[in-house]
């Protein structure tokens, strides 16, 4: 009774303050500050269309450095906490799939797969990049481990793509000090046309490592889980 | 030009209208295989002919800028994936015993073994 | 009333009344999986605020294509929406699926200590 | 026809049936359904992302909230209920 007179006061607080936010709230009609800079900038600065882009991978790449860097941790916890006793790798799991799923999911794996790459390779000309990527190729591994429940993923395979996705990143990052203005500045190369598909600089080459490195640590996770179905 | 246009929007319409099928169906229906079923196929149905009508409709001129390509490319994705997905749901959902109706005549599934009953048969 | 009502409003509402609902799913429920998903609410809830907040009336992505055209004397910073809580947000998803499967790893290891998930029965603190 | 006017249509519509979806994820009895609205609850968002010009968090959204969230939930969900047999 008394926790839930409680919550109810919790929530009332919580309810007259977002009240409050809304009504002082005005719609913005332009850009401001930090923004206004990016936005009017950002084109001959970086290069690429996107700016949102930009924004990830240059003008805020510690940002993208750091959280890529928690998403491994994420995925290594996980398979620290879901590790398979001795004697579970050999059960199977005894689930019948379908052989129109089979068939379908080897006419579609390959097509997911490109088109995660090609999200992330055109990833400062349209809208997508590294993080959408990574996340489609993913979906794809998810659909490759449901058609085949017992299928086992090359772990060396996933690990080296992580490892040396996540190196070169912090190379490319570091070969900006020297070539360039400062850490992870895209300009050691030329900028080139804008628009087109090999220009602003190193944002194609990072963001293409950052998808590897993403749908890496998804699939991982992924992977972990369906294995831990072993364990009855 | 203005024809194919026109052309466009009644394929469009007629999508829309394939749609609003689809979810009658999808209420009107008796149990979950019937449903999957309406739902899919007008659905399928629907979404190809409102995708050509679209790229009909997008139409300048034959050269760039239009979406004709794209909408070929969505459509070839929706055939090959939306009858796998049905056919899996409704697998699961014949392996996890959801019920048929009692309106239910043949069961092929049974005929292989498998055991389900029918709604409002063991009671 | 139309004219009071913009998409910056009905986002502003939406993710209000999201963060609302999701932290009395959090503050109420027994079951752990259940208190996760009310996390996930939560979480979207906050990420369409924060959308909500960047948003500008009239505006259209922050895209530079023909749409945008940057011309002479043409400012690009007139016609875009704010980029900046749109990049915060794309990171805050991804980390945000990182922090859902930590907790659903948590939740099957508590369920393998106690073979339950009701969150009272998990008691081994209280004195 | 205003395009703004059609945007705050669509967006109070979807605003509408995604506080319900919430509210039956909160208060339903049945795990699976809760998962499932609020899987559809994301998906709703991504919708209303779009409406508000940022394609890349709508993207983002439907692929990672709406898709790979809800296949972890099931996961946890079936390990669960196995061994509870």
């Amino acid at each position: 009774m008394l926790k839930n007179i409680l919550v109810a006061l919790v929530l009332s607080v919580m309810a007259y303050m977002f009240y409050n936010a809304y009504s002082s709230y005005e719609t913005r009609t332009e850009l401001t500050g930090m923004s206004h800079h990016f936005a009017s900038k950002g084109a001959e600065e970086v290069g690429a269309a996107n700016l949102v882009t930009s924004i990830i991978v240059t003008y805020r790449g510690f940002d993208t450095l750091g959280e890529v860097t928690i998403l491994f941790l994420t995925a290594s916890i996980i398979s620290f906490f879901l590790k398979l006793k001795s004697g579970d790798k050999e059960k199977i799991i005894r689930r019948d799939t379908s052989e129109l799923l089979v068939t379908a999911s080897q006419l579609l794996i390959p097509i997911i797969f490109m088109f995660g790459i090609y999200v992330f390779m055109n990833g400062h000309l349209t809208p997508g990049g590294g993080f959408q990527g990574g996340a489609i190729i993913a979906t794809g591994v998810a659909l490759m481990i449901m058609a085949n429940p017992n299928i086992s993923l090359n772990h060396n395979v996933i690990h080296w793509v992580e490892s040396i996705s996540g190196v070169s990143f912090v190379i490319i990052g570091v070969l900006g000090i020297f070539l360039a203005g400062g850490f992870l500045d895209n300009r050691m190369f030329s900028l080139g046309e804008f628009g087109d598909f090999f220009s602003a600089g190193a944002i194609p080459i990072i963001y293409s490592f950052v998808g590897l490195k993403v749908g890496a640590e998804l699939s991982n996770i992924l992977n972990k889980y369906q294995k831990s179905q072993k364990e009855i | 030009m203005e024809t194919i246009k026109l052309i466009g929007a009644i394929m469009i319409l007629m999508g829309s209208f394939s749609l609003l099928i689809a979810v009658i169906g999808l209420l009107r229906m008796p149990d979950v295989y019937n449903r999957v079923q309406a739902g899919t196929k007008a659905s399928t149905l629907g979404a190809i002919v409102s995708f050509i009508g679209v790229g009909l409709y997008t139409v300048e001129s034959w050269g760039d800028g239009n979406w004709l390509g794209r909408v070929i490319i969505l459509i070839i994705f929706i055939l090959l994936t939306n009858p796998v997905s049905s056919h899996v749901l409704m697998r699961v959902a014949y392996f996890t015993k959801i019920p048929l109706t009692k309106l239910t005549k043949t069961d092929m599934l049974k005929k292989d073994g498998n055991t389900i009953i029918k709604e409002g048969e063991n009671e | 009333m139309m004219e009071y009502l913009e998409l910056g409003h009905i986002g502003l509402i939406i993710g209000f009344l999201l963060i609302l609902v999701g932290f009395w799913g959090v503050l109420t429920q027994k079951n752990i999986i259940k208190i996760i998903v009310g996390f996930s609410i939560l979480n979207t809830g906050i990420n369409i605020l924060m959308v909500s907040l960047g948003y500008v009336k009239g505006k259209t992505a922050p895209i530079i294509d023909a749409a945008v055209a940057q011309g002479e004397g043409h400012d690009v910073s007139q016609s875009i929406v704010d980029p900046v809580p749109q990049a915060l947000v794309l990171t805050a998803i991804v980390i945000g699926f990182g922090i859902t499967a930590l907790m659903l790893a948590y939740a099957m290891k508590l369920y393998n200590a106690k073979k339950t998930l009701e969150i009272n029965k998990f008691n081994d603190l209280k004195w | 026809m205003n395009n703004e006017f059609v945007f705050v249509g669509i967006a109070i519509v979807v605003g509408i049936i995604s506080i319900v979806l919430s509210l039956v994820a909160i208060h339903n009895k049945k795990l699976s359904v809760a998962i499932i609205a609020a899987g559809i609850v994301s998906l709703f968002a991504s919708v209303l992302y779009l409406l508000m010009a940022a394609p890349d968090v709508a993207m983002t959204e439907a692929s990672i909230g709406s898709g790979l969230s809800t296949l972890i939930f099931f996961y946890v969900l079936n390990k669960i209920k196995r061994s509870d047999a």
